[in-house]
């Protein structure tokens, strides 16, 4: 096996794990704070998707052309506007079923996935969209003399991977070594004696989903423009792989959801190049449930280690 | 007399907190033992231990068993220990070893007679009292799946006889209004005594209270070591206690055993242990200890 | 009341910004078509929705009653009987038998749909319900039962009768064996894994053409009625039914054949969990879910109490999977889904977890109405979807609550002291 | 009682005044028009036998259940109509039953949170890095609590998350304090400074709520007690009063 | 007033392949719409019905009962996914109804032989076989690889081309599936690198087919994608991310109804109305001007006669001369290659 083939599925093993991680963060963070598995973010980084596409055809409707401007406004744009989306959910869906059993949210959310679906393929269509390609150009390396041979990783590519990095470690400040971070643990373990501590807990828990949505716009943004092209229902099949990159990785943890999300993404890369695509996915759920039954909180999850 | 309960040279250690340190006591069958010992002392870690929820890092616990014979149940064995080499040309010995190792575990200490109640109850919040006490008799209510789901008449009788044992011990704890309440919404009090009424269905031989007059008054205590002492007499029922309060523990207790960071520093009758130089100062404080029998 | 125009306008203003851009930019190629009316006509209703709905609240004292029911405190379980009372098990039976001739075919076909949901939830409710054991990859039992059936049939030619148990023991075979070794594994954690096994199954089942037929499923036949059969010509070797009774054919007979057969299976399986809830084993799970510890201290074995419920749970999956295959004539993997999964759940937790009653009613809600639904067409699946959330929000612990039985103790009768306990103790 | 009534003409107004309320829990109502008062400065003790509604009537002070009925003022301000977090930031911080320490942070982290009431962190600094302030006094308190200090809360002893839960309530040096069972699992030792630090941190202007089933150690500690019988307050007067009053004693102490 | 007769429109609305779903509805409620303005059948206005089936078995069943018992279709233009059209058929000619499917191409829908059933399309073994010839005698590939999304459809074209590849005496290279939904196929694209194929086979759709040829020219592969008819659309532009990647794919498909003379005015209509009718619309237009000639030829809406009939005559319809044979499978399948070329447009390959 030549090495620059080695190379090349390492680099799109991380390159995916990326952003597998960046959409298991948000699964993280909720889960971390109300315990509760939010089906809808897959939805919300689908509808970030579209706003993504939606600005980027605006922006070029107005001919704006500096190509940094566009995505800087863009992207605060769909960051904004996610956010909005997430924290309206949160609103109607979750927050009125705080008191119930820890399940009612689940169904909601599942609830809120069809709701987001549907209202995205009657306003714009069930076909696919896509944008424009933005940010061309690669790194190649080459590793012989021949052309062909040459491990390479496109602008696109290593910014999806910087970002996730960048994003993830921003976040683990935030939830370790702050206040509010506190306030959130805290918020997850006992919700009762937060609040009498001075928590404002309803209010941690929409910054939380304000936060989750927002990260999964800049992923939304980001694999947008790296595939240039998305539809209803891509938020599905990316949800489920990155709930289970966030359960990979110790669900909670956020180190941890990167680690799972990158963990995944080699997994499939390799034995889709190695082995077979079709299995791939078996492969990668065998995976997960081989390694939880040997290490039964995930990668960098907090062990359940109950005082009796 | 045999010892109800034998145990040596207990070593507890998580990561780097030695939570206990070569512990040797002993419980007389019908006697009431207390463990008392500053805070982090290492008692409930003895319980933990003792019932199985702990693995001991080394050292042996041994229960008496029905026989009296000389070694009793090796409780720890019961929990599953790592197999070994020599167990290859014991094949006896082996096949218990697997079979403890999948299927060990504290119920099977529970099974032999130990029972114990939580520092931090531990009720089934969402059942009703009565269903708490009748999960405890799991064991002895079984009468299989079928004559279950065809409602036998065995499985009746089996039934009436769970239920009325149940208000048995619930008219005992003074609980029997409460019946049919969740048990996450009584007060305090009752959930520990509720905890222990649960313990007692299980009909264990050896049980372990751990801080059992924690909530009540001075008053209510009073009256739980009346509970107490009935228990012993009327029940046989040996009795291992963790208590804070030293005029509870003083009053019923035969013999007495003091932890301090996870060291057994004395052991004896109360009032040896009263006078104890080192446990009035690890312990007791002096002017408390004057009070101990108030 | 200035203070709700102004909340009014906030809520209308946020609903302007959401809808804008989704609703009235509408990309077509990499440009935009622009709709700028839309958003203006939602957002209007959001207005005026919010403000009925918040004026209904006020002067219908609903909002008084919504405010209870947030309130930070749990309420707590209302203890009774348990079950509803005699007359209305009696209609629903009355009910359930006369519907095929009052309602008519269609209504027949969502019916034995629903039939199946329901067997499917109850099911799922001793894991998820009773045993508190989150189960996202319910529908692999379910396929488990179908494939049984569909491939017994096509290599050995086994009967649906047959089919009948052999799915219901292989599914149970399944959930031990996924089982036993995750069982270590707590609350999400187990919920991945069962997720993940779900996955694998029907993965497994596209990919292996050879021997599944992958995407191209395998057909199945309709089940034989002691050797006589529901079709216009003997296949299966048997006689055709009309022809046997010497009536005229029509496809009517088998759906009849397969509501009524399901109604009793169905009357059967909630008989039974009835009588588990109460029975040892029924508790044992309730109290696991609620504290393995204190389980453990009482002598319970969580593994083997786990195991069972995950077990039983599986074997109803795999009866339904039989029932399934036999009413579509036709397996493929389209139909196990995680999605599938997924609305199961949504049954259970709907129906008030561990509620038999609750899950009856979630069951029929949940198919019946996605079928009602049918006339809104394009809206259908965004309705349902809007249901779930409803559901939810007006009723967060389910339709029913899971009732405790309540025990009468006798006073009289009693001894003064536990004497049971004191024979058995002295007696070592 | 004509002690507390004397009492309050010298202070017009108490700092916590609890007027007849009622609350409950679904079809329970646990507490039935009670009215007691806390006046700046004092120790105040609950006593009442298990089932009583002494942490019902706590955990109402601070909204959790909400009072149906009547009104809570606390400093003046009718604090009826706010949620708990807000009550809590005026000040108010509470040991509740059943400890309830935050089992997966540390010891540290725990005693931080303790500083979540005080307004600034609550409304600004939520993203400082925070833990400024200083444990230093809790752990001179309870020096079992400094050795553990970087252990997670949860393997934590009994005995230790109790004095944790009262260290974490103690950082915030609130104006109010309210204690359920403090000496709940409590070794003697421990017990008697608790109580001796009670009487030091009222002298730097806490006002202290306490229930306690030690009704002898309470009394003797509070300035006015209050007995709850089946959510109803049935008496009350100075610790001394009710220590020496005969039913008291039969009813609680266990004399006879 | 007249009791209309009633059609069903039966295909995924809603899931993921909503996208052909609407092809099928845009065509039948046009033809619908232009069929009644001539003054309807029988003196009868049609009334077409949408039925959504998700592409999901089980739904297809409901929605099949759903319109043969509640809404008492005469005749139903669908369903699109193969395994929802089986079991759905099967339904329909229990019921006598007549079906004509205008997308599933799957050989299993007609090989059952079940009277009352047809399609409008060609079929999978029909269709590989002349991507097979296509990629071995016009584009002279020596090491072919073929990839299908595991789908009824996909998978059963690939296996369609291999075994006319095999009839030619190749053999593949690589012979793998992909996930559809996903959009990163990048790990495949660098093992198709690795085994240096020089042609790629895709048995699939266009929302997967985008992007892996993005991807293969992202990664430097100058080789062809051939593919078939689930790729027969402009969005495949957008999907792959513009005009520049699509360069060089290749798809069969039938003679392009949009260019067929009889086609060209209704084409107009549609674009005039804000939409492409491509992929299916057309031949779910075709089939509704059939099962209405049917219908006006034998002066009835019985299912059995319809069939009949179409079993023996030929149709005009709006792409062309169309008639079936015994099973209901077209007669004449029109299966021709197209390019596609860097401005996103395709051209029939001479
Ligand atoms: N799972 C654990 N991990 C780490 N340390 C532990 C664990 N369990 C107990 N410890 C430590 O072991 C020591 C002994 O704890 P234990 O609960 O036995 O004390 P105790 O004597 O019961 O005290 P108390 O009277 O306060 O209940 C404590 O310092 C505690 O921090
Ligand atoms: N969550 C709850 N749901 C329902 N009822 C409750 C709940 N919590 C308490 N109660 C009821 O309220 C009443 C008062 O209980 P509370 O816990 O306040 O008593 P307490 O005086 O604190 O007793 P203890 O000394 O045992 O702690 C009791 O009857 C109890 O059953
Ligand atoms: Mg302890
Ligand atoms: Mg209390």
């Amino acid at each position: 096996m030549d090495i620059y083939i080695v190379g090349q599925q390492l680099v799109n093993g991380l390159v995916l794990g990326s952003t597998y991680g960046l959409i298991a963060v948000g699964y993280t963070m909720v889960y971390g704070i109300i315990g509760m598995i939010n089906f809808a973010h897959g939805e919300i980084y689908m509808i970030s998707a579209y706003l993504t596409a939606i600005f980027l055809a605006l922006a070029s409707y107005f001919g704006l052309q500096s190509v940094p401007v566009v995505l800087l406004l863009v992207l605060f744009a769909t960051v904004f506007l996610t956010a909005l989306y997430g924290w309206s959910v949160e609103q109607i869906a979750y927050r009125p079923l705080r008191h119930s059993n820890r399940l009612a949210p689940l169904i909601s959310a599942i609830g809120i996935s069809l709701i987001l679906q549907n209202y995205i393929r009657i306003s714009q269509g069930a076909r696919n969209q896509g944008v424009p390609p933005v940010l061309d150009g690669v790194w190649r390396i080459p590793s012989s003399a021949i052309d062909q041979h040459f491990i390479q990783i496109t602008y696109l590519q290593s910014l999806i991977v910087v970002t996730a990095l960048a994003s993830m470690a921003l976040l683990t400040w935030i939830i370790h070594r702050t206040a509010l971070g506190r306030a959130c643990r805290a918020t997850q373990q006992d919700r009762i004696m937060a609040n009498l501590l001075g928590v404002d807990t309803d209010r941690i828990i929409s910054v939380v989903f304000v936060m989750g949505a927002a990260m999964a716009a800049v992923a939304g943004m980001l694999v947008t423009l790296n595939y240039g092209s998305f539809d209803f229902y891509i938020g599905f099949l990316m949800g489920i792989k990155a709930f289970t990159a966030a359960v990979l990785g110790g669900i909670g943890s956020l180190p941890g959801a990167m680690l799972g999300g990158v963990v995944l993404g080699l997994a499939e890369s390799f034995f889709a190049g190695f082995v077979n695509s079709d299995y791939k996915d078996v492969f990668a759920f065998s995976l997960l449930i081989l390694f939880l039954i040997f290490r039964p909180s995930g990668f960098l999850g907090v062990p359940e280690v109950e005082k009796v | 007399m045999m010892p109800l309960l034998t145990v040596h040279g207990l070593s507890m250690r998580f990561g780097g907190v030695t939570a206990l340190h070569q512990v040797d006591f002993t419980v007389q069958p019908g006697s009431i033992t207390a463990l008392i010992g500053p805070n982090g002392a290492g008692k409930t870690t003895v319980f933990n231990c003792v019932t199985g929820f702990y693995r001991a890092s080394s050292g042996t616990i041994h229960l008496q068993d029905e026989y009296q014979q000389a070694e009793g149940i090796d409780l720890l064995a019961l929990l599953g220990e790592p197999l070994q080499w020599s167990d290859l040309w014991q094949p006896h010995r082996l096949s218990q070893r697997l079979y403890y190792k999948m299927f060990g575990g504290p119920h099977l200490v529970n099974r032999v007679g130990v029972a114990r109640t939580f520092q931090n109850i531990r009720l089934f919040n969402e059942l009703t009292v009565m269903e708490n006490l009748l999960v405890a008799q799991h064991n002895q209510v079984d009468s299989g799946l079928l004559s279950g789901l065809l409602s036998s008449r065995r499985f009746r009788a089996y039934e009436q006889a769970a239920v009325a044992r149940a208000s048995a011990w619930l008219r005992f704890f003074d609980l029997l209004p409460e019946a049919n309440r969740l048990a996450g919404e009584l007060p305090y009090g009752y959930q520990r005594r509720l905890e222990m009424a649960r313990a007692l269905c299980t009909q264990p031989r050896l049980l372990c209270l751990d801080e059992p007059a924690a909530g009540l008054n001075p008053n209510e205590t009073k009256a739980l070591s009346q509970l107490i002492l009935t228990l012993r007499e009327r029940f046989a029922i040996t009795i291992l206690l963790i208590e804070h309060d030293m005029g509870m523990v003083m009053d019923i207790s035969d013999h007495l055993v003091v932890l301090e960071h996870g060291e057994v520093i004395a052991r004896g009758k109360p009032e040896q242990i009263q006078q104890d130089p080192r446990v009035l100062a690890a312990y007791l404080g002096t002017q408390t200890a004057e009070k101990g029998g108030l | 009341m200035s203070s709700r125009v102004s909340r009014a306008l906030r809520v209308a203003v946020v609903a302007l910004l959401l809808f804008a851009p989704i609703t009235g930019l509408v990309l077509s190629g990499y440009q935009l078509s622009i709709h700028w009316q839309r958003p203006l006509w939602l957002a209007a209703a959001v207005l005026v929705g919010y403000f009925t709905l918040s004026w209904l609240m006020q002067h219908l004292g609903w909002l008084d009653r919504f405010a209870a029911s947030r309130s930070a405190v749990q309420p707590t379980a209302t203890i009774g009987l348990s079950g509803p009372r005699p007359v209305w098990i009696g209609a629903a039976i009355l009910f359930a038998l006369l519907l095929p001739f009052v309602l008519g075919k269609y209504a027949v076909s969502v019916a034995i749909l629903a039939l199946i949901y329901l067997l499917l939830g109850l099911g799922l409710n001793i894991v998820v319900g009773l045993a508190g054991l989150l189960d996202l990859g319910f529908v692999a039992f379910y396929a488990v039962g179908a494939y049984t059936y569909a491939l017994g049939y096509h290599y050995f030619h086994l009967s649906f009768w047959l089919a009948l148990p052999l799915g219901a023991l292989l599914a149970a075979l399944f959930g031990m064996i996924l089982g036993f070794p995750v069982l270590r594994l707590h609350g999400d954690y187990l919920a991945i894994v069962t997720l993940g096994f779900g996955e694998i199954i029907r993965l497994v089942l596209n990919n292996w053409v050879s021997v599944t037929g992958g995407p191209n499923g395998v057909s199945v036949p309709f089940p034989t009625l002691l050797g006589l059969e529901f079709n216009r010509k003997a296949k299966q070797g048997g006689v055709p039914i009309h022809e046997f009774f010497a009536v005229e054919y029509s496809s009517d007979h088998r759906s009849l054949f397969l509501y009524f057969l399901l109604l009793i299976v169905v009357a059967l399986l909630i008989l039974m969990v009835i009588r588990l809830k109460r029975m040892p084993i029924g508790r044992a799970w309730e109290a696991l879910r609620e504290n393995e510890v204190a389980c453990r201290s009482l002598g319970i074995h969580h593994v083997t109490v786990k195991l069972s419920a995950f077990g039983l749970g599986a074997m109803v999956g795999g009866v339904g999977g039989v029932f399934f295959a036999a009413l579509q004539g036709f397996v493929n993997p389209t139909s196990f889904t995680f999605f599938e999964s997924a609305y199961i759940l949504a049954i259970v937790v709907l129906g008030g977890m561990g509620s038999t009653t609750g899950v009856i009613g979630a069951a029929l809600l949940l198919t019946v109405l996605p079928e009602l639904l049918r006339d809104f067409s394009d809206y259908r699946v965004l309705s349902v979807g809007i249901a779930m959330v409803l559901m939810m929000v007006w009723r967060p612990r389910g339709l029913r609550q899971r009732r405790r039985p309540f025990f009468v103790i006798p006073a009289q009768d009693l001894p003064k002291a536990p004497v049971a306990v004191s024979q058995g103790v002295a007696e070592q | 009682m004509s002690e507390s009534r004397s009492a309050s003409a010298v202070t017009p107004e108490p700092l916590l005044r609890v007027h007849e309320i009622c609350a409950g829990y679904g079809a329970i109502e646990a507490l039935h028009g009670i009215s007691l008062q806390v006046q700046s400065g004092e120790i105040v003790a609950l006593i009442g036998a298990n089932g009583a509604g002494k942490s019902s009537l706590l955990m109402s002070i601070c909204a959790n259940p909400p009072a149906r009925k009547g009104k809570i003022f606390f400093a003046g301000q009718d604090i009826t109509v706010l949620a708990t977090h807000q009550i809590a930031r005026l000040g108010v911080a509470h040991v509740p039953e059943g400890r309830r320490v935050f089992t997966y942070m540390t010891v540290a982290e725990n005693l931080a949170m303790g500083l979540m009431a005080l307004p600034e962190q609550a409304n600004h600094g939520l993203l400082q890095a925070g833990g400024g302030a200083d444990p230093e006094q809790i752990y001179h308190l309870f020096p079992r609590l400094r050795e553990r200090a970087q252990q997670r809360a949860g393997t934590l002893s009994g005995g230790e998350q109790q004095m944790l839960a009262i260290g974490r309530a103690l950082m915030s040096r609130p104006r109010l304090l309210l204690l359920d069972e403090p000496s709940l699992g409590l070794a003697p030792q421990i017990m008697g400074r608790i109580f001796a630090t009670l009487r030091d941190i009222v002298k730097e202007g806490t006002t202290i709520f306490l229930v306690e089933q030690n009704a002898n150690q309470a009394l003797q500690l509070a300035d006015r007690a209050y007995v709850l019988v089946n959510g109803r307050i049935t008496l009350s007067g100075t610790g001394k009063e009710l220590l020496a009053s005969p039913e008291i004693r039969k009813a609680y102490l266990g004399g006879h | 007033a007249v009791e209309p007769i009633k059609i069903g429109v039966a295909g995924p609305l809603s899931g993921s392949d909503a996208s052909f779903g609407e092809q099928f509805w845009r065509g039948a409620e046009q033809a619908a719409a232009d069929l009644n303005a001539a003054g309807g059948v029988l003196g009868r206005p049609l009334q077409v019905i949408k039925a959504d089936d998700a592409c999901e078995p089980k739904q297809a069943s409901a929605v099949a009962s759903r319109l043969v018992d509640r809404e008492k279709v005469v005749a139903v233009v669908g369903h699109f996914c193969s395994s929802s059209t089986i079991p759905a058929s099967a339904i329909y000619a229990d019921a006598g109804v007549l079906m004509m499917t205008p997308g599933s191409t799957n050989p299993l829908v007609t090989e059952r032989k079940l009277s009352t059933v047809f399609r409008m399309c060609g079929r999978d073994d029909q269709q590989g076989v002349v991507g097979a010839d296509f990629v071995v005698q016009r584009l002279k590939a020596e090491r072919i690889a073929v990839l299908h999304d595991k789908t009824t459809y996909g998978q059963g074209l690939a296996n369609a081309m291999m075994t006319r590849l095999h009839a030619l005496g190749k053999k593949e290279v690589l012979f793998e599936g992909l996930t559809r939904g996903e959009k990163d196929f990048n790990a495949l694209v660098t093992k198709i690198k690795s085994v240096q194929a020089d042609a790629v086979y895709f048995g699939g759709y266009h929302s997967e087919a985008g992007p892996l040829v993005r991807q293969m020219r992202e990664q430097g592969m100058k080789a062809p994608l051939i593919s078939g008819d689930g790729i027969f659309s402009e969005v495949l532009v957008t999907a792959a991310g513009g005009p520049a990647y699509v360069d060089g794919v290749y798809m069969t498909f039938g003679a392009d109804p949009r260019n067929i003379p009889t086609g060209r005015g209704l084409v107009e209509l549609f674009r005039k109305n804000g939409y492409e009718p491509e992929g299916y619309t057309l031949y779910s237009y075709a089939t509704l001007q059939a099962i209405v000639a049917a219908m006006k030829a034998t002066q009835s809406t019985d299912g059995e006669k319809l069939a009949q009939w179409l079993h023996n005559n030929a149709v005009e319809t709006v792409m062309g001369k169309k008639a079936w044979d015994s099973k209901g499978d077209l007669q004449v399948s029109d299966y021709v290659m197209y390019r596609w070329d860097d401005k996103g447009k395709y051209k029939e390959v001479e």
